[in-house]
């Protein structure tokens, strides 16, 4: 450790002002301070101790908090590959096969997106001249997560850039960003290459295997639309889908461990509530915006029930939670505390609406049959209204007091 | 603007056909006083019609019409209108010219007539349109006027356009609906598409490729809002 | 806001007195540090020098000395006054001669070094028996105490700035305990000084019409030194840091609107009045206690105010622990929360009453940011931070800031350390972005810097928060 | 500058009566140059469905209007399959100026069916096909088109179509020639007469050759491609007794709207 | 329902600012603080609802062709459509003008409110593209009255939003070229992403 000490001593000089790479200080401060904390102390006055706490060890609680998700996704990946082409009925077997084809796959897509989020992070630091931000060990975390694992390559890349430049850095980077970074860049290819994330086929790695006859890559959600337009009961369509690949595939139970197609990482609701046990114990994820996230959606399920006019609406609200990627978003979308109601009164409102939002999309708009990615976008745009008008109850106790 | 009025009524009357300041009148407002990515004016119309090259040309050049005919009408009647009331001659004769667009449009480009459908209704309120009127053509004389709205349309269109290219060659692979993107396709890959992005074709392409040209533009001008 | 219409219901002059309050405040932290002071008293080796520091007095806007270096003064002789409140006058603590006057860049005046008599001698100011206090008016009242060099104790509200004699505050507020890491206990500093109290207290009675509310522990035993007072509401704080702190009081008996005025003094205030009417002199002496990791020796000593600490810190250090990475001690003039660093050889602050020398936390650690650890203190329970786990531990923090400045990063935090009705983050970024009626809409007038200090210890992006809150109190003061 | 009220009026009725001039007037030479244009945009669209749109593209204005007057014979129906010459007030009703769209907005017993022969030229008698518009709702907005029929009124020779607002790359796909391509051949009724029309599937890259009433479908695009069935569909059942009397051989009687 | 669904479709889908672009000067111009933009919102929602019918009953009964065959036989050929452009306008002035005096009269609270943004509303293209469009999609006179008040409201709520994120962007640090308008326009695109949520409901 010394010697690496040493090192960066000793090129320190260059990158300070008047140094020869004076214009590459913060790619260098970021790799330092990536090493070593730094040694600065507390000023004169003021809180001469703090709280050992910083940015990184807050992004990075995040970035364990998925990693259940990613090693789910990751085996999962492979697991779907099997089951469609019929190469494998059990959940275990051939289990170094899929891990190491589920790697190959997942691998490339977060190196492509920590790569591409990193090089713009780093650019904009270099030119616009400010630290760079932990943030984008997160976002880069996140956007793998929530493609499908047959997304190209490229596509990732330019959601990427398009997400960090467009949606954070040009507010001036982490910490002033108004829509959850992550959830534009899927949000961008959603939109801007809709072949590749809302196909019927492509959720599945196939390679160049065939599927078995029969095989359907239907998501659970297109699944519980479809029959609710075709008037069958939600709950026997789900569990007789997908038969030639082995019964049950999406079963209340299933559909909460997660084994189905999906995007690599948020199939899973066990794993998001794991991930969100991790979050809401270190206390870096509001548990407010998780559980009125879900009372959100369970509530507004219920109400779909009660006036119920087709299939898709009468289907238990629980089922909501375990479809789709809701846990997901709840967990790690909506409680982004950048993008998120900063009050705590707006959390409650927030994530309520959030869960709301999200079901009253999947039932009633056809074209997306996800809605929690629309839903946290939405409310990403409206949370600072949501604020303003808690921020503005605030005000006005304090005037009626003054004139008690 | 009111010293754009007094400038003019100080100028000799043998003043060169293109002198200095007239060329100004046409060049300030291609860069430096740019009436959408300056003034901010006129974007209503400036994007809706922009997922295309064609479309947009069109616009563009009925925009470039009706500034200039409406310019020059009102310079010509500038002694004439009653000042109570100008604001309704002005969008009178506006709201004509317009008709008049539309209805040429109607009969000899019926394809674009439909493609702009209610976009060329709306050049009425583009605000450039009256900005024009009201901050020079009622002030100046007809020539200058003529100048003056030829710069602004100008100014206007090339914003647009630009937009629009991005736009079609982006969101649809094409330019001047010739497709561009084909002989490169497949060249790296099946699903490289990268030529047919739909975000660019839905209105959400638009206000991100203008912020971004008026991020670039405003950078090189070196202009800062506040 | 049930408690403001019912204090509104019974606000009669001289009615409330057993009116008495208990609030439960369940937002805070209170910051467990090793080092405590020991209950019992030390000698130490008496400091020779002494200083007044303008710098201590918030608000002190123009500044004039009346004396001359190599002057002699005695124990409350006028030494300083502020030229924009010249009735209030800044008194020698000690006798002795003046050694120094020190001023810094544009001549900004930084110390007023006085070497100290080895006898003490004092001016004398009229003396009052207890029981003629009653009578005496308002305007004497003030004369002495702006005269006998004690009036700097009264803290306006809102801004934390020296009282103007000339306000009618609507009340004046007593914390009477401290709910800051290595606090000291009134319960020691003032013992014995029960009379004096009490006649400070009738004294703070005349300044105000409204209440003079002393604000106790409602999780101790009440200190032989507040039991029994008269002439004041008793209101009961429990909770955790910031309890303590005067300004949530305020905030929870009668909050402070715009164009209102409250005064606030500490405890050791009002009996330094009570000595000067009783007395007939300004007592400048204290009991301080010092604590923090490095001390050898963490007790209570007596003292005066503005004492060189040199002695108190010298040979008082744990050389033996001397840690590789953290050779060096800091010396901090109060609290680690609003404290200020001074010199191994500087001098105790006005308003301090007590020290804390801790490690200086100079140096670099690897990979520092992601290693997991029980050592240091944390309020969150973010990964590897596992002091939550030992929730009794006393805790050796040292003074590393442990990560760089980074943008706001909003997690609920700053509310969850503030016990009060104020959108902390908002009203950090409305002075932040200058905005005059957003900073006062959002409560500035109810805050000082000591406020929202937890603030600055819990934060993520490592913000100088206090420096913003007294920019902000700037700002909306002077323009 | 003048403000008397007297001139002010004077002022506007003189512009008034200008602007209204000019307008007017360029209404008036214009009209019948947008009406032909209007016209020329119909039958483009109805030629596209058995014309390649390279060829049509190729045409002059004058070129389409001959070529459709010479080739494309029309009448309008009603559910029932009878024709309809007249409308409730007596005017004499033409099936290119029949407005499907807002005809959409009717109950299907209310509505006009326009009908295009395409025959040979000249020759009225000699049908190639015929083209029969449709009409229905795609994923976003509106979508439309023509199916041309071969003699037999059973199997498809063309479609075309066009939407307002599908998502592109998706939906929007469906005006994409060689999608349109798959419907040619298919059959609207199986052997026994039952209406089964051509239905899109779900999914795509499937070989849909053997089958008579499936083509392949839109990957990505499940709604619009249901839309695209449910129009086909409909409309088919609502040419269905026209279809089923020409079939018959009965000459179509003449109503009257009322 | 038909009511309901082109009330959300007028709201969400076809929202006059994320769609059409409609409305964009007074939208970028007046939305730097939540109040005003208030005060925009809602007196575009009051103009746009009075506005469409008000067109909606001058199109059906004076400009459409054959609209004029209530006064007569004479009259039943005659289209006026040409004029539409120039009278819509007109109406929208007047009615502007009208609505001005109206609620300066009875409603004087309102008006201080609404009264400053009333002028700002007559060039406003979202109020002229919504007649407009009521007259392109044959909407009924219910309908266009459900128009005229639905992309009213799409348009309040695409203002407040953004006033109350340009609140917020107070605090951020946006590259000088973009300050001001040109994060704007982005921010919109962004906002634009979120409403294309509901594009496609269908209730």
């Amino acid at each position: 450790m010394k010697f690496l000490r040493d090192l960066l001593d000793k090129q320190k000089p260059l990158f300070h002002k008047g140094g020869k790479l004076e214009n590459l200080y913060y790619a260098f401060e970021a790799g330092e301070t990536f090493l070593f904390s730094p040694n600065h102390t507390n000023g004169i006055k003021g809180a001469q101790v703090k709280d050992a706490i910083d940015l990184k060890r807050m992004m990075i609680t995040v970035v364990i908090a998925m990693i259940p998700c990613l090693l789910f996704g990751i085996y999962n990946t492979g697991h779907q590959h099997f089951l469609a082409t019929g190469q494998t009925a059990g959940l275990w077997d051939n289990f170094a096969d899929k891990a190491i084809l589920g790697l190959t796959l997942v691998l490339p897509i977060v190196i492509v997106a920590y790569a591409a989020g990193g090089l713009v992070e780093a650019a904009f630091a270099v030119i616009r001249k400010h630290p760079i931000n932990e943030g984008f060990l997160v976002t880069g975390m996140l956007i793998p997560l929530v493609v499908p694992a047959t997304m190209p390559l490229w596509q990732v890349a330019l959601a990427t850039i398009f997400a960090v430049v467009i949606a954070k850095e040009v507010f001036g980077g982490t910490g002033m960003n108004i829509l959850n970074v992550a959830m534009t860049a899927r949000a961008f290819l959603y939109f801007a290459y809709p072949a590749q994330i809302s196909g019927d086929q492509v959720w599945t790695y196939l390679g160049d295997k065939t599927a078995v006859d029969g095989f359907s890559g239907a998501t659970a959600l297109a699944v519980a639309y479809t029959a609710g337009v075709e008037g069958e009961t939600v709950n026997a369509a789900l569990s007789s889908h997908n038969s030639a690949i082995g019964s049950g595939l999406y079963e209340f139970a299933n559909l909460f461990m997660g084994w189905i197609p999906g995007s690599i990482g948020e199939t899973s609701t066990l794993m998001a509530l794991i991930g969100a046990a991790i979050l809401v114990g270190t206390g870096v994820a509001s548990w407010k915006i998780i559980v009125s996230g879900f009372a959100g959606a369970y509530i507004m399920g219920f109400i779909m029930n009660l006036v119920a006019v087709n299939e898709y609406m009468a289907m238990g609200p629980e089922y909501h939670w375990v479809m789709g990627g809701l846990a997901f978003g709840i967990v790690f979308m909506a409680t982004d505390p950048v993008s998120a109601a900063q009050t705590e009164t707006g959390k409650w409102i927030y994530g309520l609406l959030i869960g709301v939002l999200t079901v009253i999309i999947r039932v009633t708009n056809p074209a997306y049959p996800e809605g929690i990615m629309l839903a946290v976008l939405f409310m990403n745009v409206f949370a600072p209204l949501v604020d303003y008008y808690v921020v503005k109850a605030n005000k006005k106790r304090r005037l009626q007091r003054a004139t008690v | 603007m009111s010293t754009e009025t007094a400038q003019a009524e100080v100028k000799k009357s043998s003043e060169a056909l293109l002198s200095k300041r007239r060329k100004k009148l046409i060049s300030d407002p291609l860069v430096d006083d740019n009436p959408i990515t300056i003034q901010v004016l006129g974007i209503c119309s400036a994007l809706a019609v922009t997922t295309q090259m064609q479309p947009t040309l069109v616009m563009a050049i009925s925009v470039i019409f009706v500034i200039v005919m409406a310019n020059l009408t009102i310079s010509l009647l500038r002694n004439t209108i009653p000042s109570r009331v100008r604001i309704i001659v002005q969008l009178a004769v506006v709201a004509t010219l317009v008709t008049l667009v539309n209805e040429v449009l109607k009969a000899f480009a019926f394809d674009m007539y439909k493609e702009l459908s209610v976009f060329v209704g709306l050049i009425i309120t583009n605000c450039i349109v009256m900005g024009r009127l009201e901050a020079f053509a009622l002030g100046n004389k007809p020539y200058d006027a003529i100048l003056d709205g030829f710069g602004s349309a100008l100014g206007y269109s090339w914003i647009i356009l630009a937009v629009a290219f991005f736009r079609e060659l982006l969101g649809s692979g094409s330019v001047f609906g010739v497709a561009i993107y084909e002989p490169i396709s497949g060249l790296f890959g099946e699903d490289f598409s990268l030529a047919t992005n739909g975000l660019m074709v839905s209105p959400v392409g638009a206000f991100i490729i203008l912020g971004l040209i008026i991020w670039v533009q405003r950078t090189k001008t070196g202009y800062v809002e506040h | 806001m049930y408690f403001i219409r019912f204090e509104a219901f019974f606000k009669r002059p001289y009615s409330s007195y057993n009116m008495s309050k208990l609030v439960k405040l369940k937002k805070g932290f209170d910051i467990k540090l090793a080092g405590k002071a020991e209950k019992k008293l030390v000698e130490f080796q008496s400091a020779k020098t002494f200083a007044i520091k303008p710098t201590d007095f918030i608000g002190l806007q123009r500044p004039k000395v009346t004396v001359n270096e190599g002057d002699t003064v005695k124990a409350g002789t006028p030494i300083l006054f502020d030229k924009a409140l010249d009735q209030v006058q800044y008194v020698a603590p000690v006798s002795g001669e003046i050694v120094e006057i020190k001023r810094g860049e544009k001549r900004k005046l930084l110390e007023i070094k006085i070497l100290a008599d080895s006898e003490i001698s004092y001016e004398s100011f009229e003396k009052y028996a207890e029981s003629s206090i009653k009578s005496i008016s308002r305007e004497d009242a003030i004369a002495n105490l702006t005269k006998g060099g004690v009036w700097p104790q009264l803290i306006q509200r809102p801004f934390g700035i020296v009282a103007n004699p000339d306000d009618k505050p609507k009340a004046i507020f007593i914390s009477g305990f401290d709910t800051h890491p290595l606090a000291p206990d009134y319960a020691v500093t003032l013992k014995g000084e029960e009379k004096y109290f009490q006649t400070g207290i009738n004294i703070l009675k005349k300044l105000t019409e409204g209440t003079v509310h002393l604000n106790l522990n409602g999780n101790a035993e009440v200190p032989a030194i507040f039991a029994n007072i008269q002439n004041a509401q008793i209101n009961k704080f429990s909770g955790p840091h910031p309890a303590g702190n005067v300004g949530v009081q305020i905030h929870h008996i009668d909050a402070i609107n715009k164009g209102e005025v409250a005064w606030t003094i500490s405890p050791y205030g009002v009996s330094q009045i009570g000595k000067l009417f009783l007395e007939g002199r300004y007592d400048a002496s204290k009991t301080i206690a010092i604590t923090g990791s490095r001390a050898k020796t963490a007790a209570y000593t007596k003292t005066y105010i503005g004492a060189c600490v040199d002695p108190l810190v010298n040979g008082n250090l744990k050389e033996d622990e001397k840690s590789e990475i953290a050779p060096d001690t800091r010396v901090v003039s109060g609290n680690v929360l609003t404290g200020e660093k001074i010199n191994k050889d500087g001098y105790l602050g006005y308003y301090h009453n007590q020290i804390t020398l801790l490690p200086e936390g100079e140096y670099y650690e690897f990979l520092g940011w992601m290693k997991p650890t029980s050592e240091k203190l944390s309020y969150h329970r973010a990964l590897g931070l596992l002091s939550f786990l030992k929730p009794s531990k006393e805790f050796v923090l040292d003074t590393n800031v442990r990560g760089e400045e980074r943008a706001f990063v909003q997690t609920g935090v700053f509310e969850s350390v503030t016990p009060m009705d104020i959108l902390p983050v908002y009203l950090l970024k409305a002075i932040m972005a200058e905005d005059f009626d957003e900073m006062e809409e959002l409560g500035i007038y109810e805050i000082v810097e000591e406020d929202l200090a937890l603030c600055e210890f819990v934060d993520v992006s490592k913000h100088p928060v206090q420096e913003i809150v007294r920019k902000g109190i700037d700002l909306i003061q002077y323009s | 500058m003048q403000q008397s009220n007297g001139y002010i009026i004077t002022f506007s009725v003189i512009l008034t009566v200008v602007l209204g001039l000019l307008l007017s007037g360029t209404s008036q030479v214009l009209g019948p140059i947008q009406k032909k244009a209007q016209d020329l945009d119909n039958k483009k669209q109805i030629l596209g469905a058995v014309m390649a749109p390279e060829d049509l593209r190729a045409m002059s204005p004058e070129e389409v209007l001959e070529y459709y007057e010479s080739r494309i014979a029309s009448k309008v129906v009603d559910i029932e399959g009878n024709e309809v010459e007249k409308d409730s007030e007596g005017n004499s009703i033409v099936a290119e100026s029949v407005d499907v769209g807002k005809n959409y907005k009717k109950s299907p017993e209310d509505r006009l069916y326009p009908i295009f022969i395409y025959h040979e030229e000249g020759n009225e008698d000699a049908v190639d096909s015929y083209i029969l518009p449709v009409y229905g709702a795609g994923l976003w907005d509106e979508i439309w088109g023509y199916l041309a029929l071969q003699t037999d009124l059973n199997t498809v020779e063309g479609v075309t179509f066009s939407h307002k607002g599908e998502t592109p790359g998706l939906g929007a796909r469906i005006t994409e020639n060689n999608v349109q391509a798959r419907y040619q051949g298919k059959k609207i009724f199986d052997e026994s007469g039952e209406l089964r029309a051509v239905i899109m599937q779900k999914g795509e890259g499937k070989d849909y050759d053997g089958e008579e009433h499936k083509v392949d479908g839109l990957s990505g695009a499940t709604i619009t491609a249901n839309g695209v069935n449910d129009m086909l569909k409909n409309y088919i059942s609502y040419y269905e007794s026209y279809i089923e009397k020409k079939k018959s051989g009965n000459s179509t009687e003449v109503a009257v709207l009322n | 329902m038909e009511l309901f669904n082109l009330a959300i479709r007028s709201i969400f889908i076809d929202n006059m600012v994320f769609a059409y672009f409609l409305g964009m000067c007074s939208f970028l111009a007046v939305s730097k603080k939540v109040s005003t933009a208030l005060g925009l919102g809602a007196a575009v929602i009051f103009v746009l609802t009075v506005t469409v019918p008000v067109n909606w009953l001058l199109n059906e009964f004076v400009l459409k062709e054959g609209a004029l065959s209530w006064a007569g036989e004479t009259f039943a050929t005659i289209d006026l459509s040409f004029l539409r452009f120039i009278m819509f306008i007109a109406i929208i002035a007047a009615m502007v003008q009208l609505v001005e005096m109206v609620v300066e009269k009875f409603a004087p609270a309102l008006y201080g409110a609404l009264g400053i943004f009333l002028p700002l509303i007559a060039v406003n293209c979202a109020i002229l593209g919504g007649s407009l469009f009521m007259a392109q999609r044959d909407y009924t006179l219910a309908e266009s009255a459900v128009y005229g008040f639905g992309s009213g409201t799409g348009f309040f709520l695409a203002i407040i939003a953004l006033a109350a994120i340009r609140e917020k962007l107070k605090y951020s640090n946006v590259p000088n070229g973009l300050k001001g308008l040109g994060i704007t326009m982005l921010l919109t695109g962004l906002m634009g992403i979120a409403f294309m949520s509901f594009m496609g409901i269908d209730l």
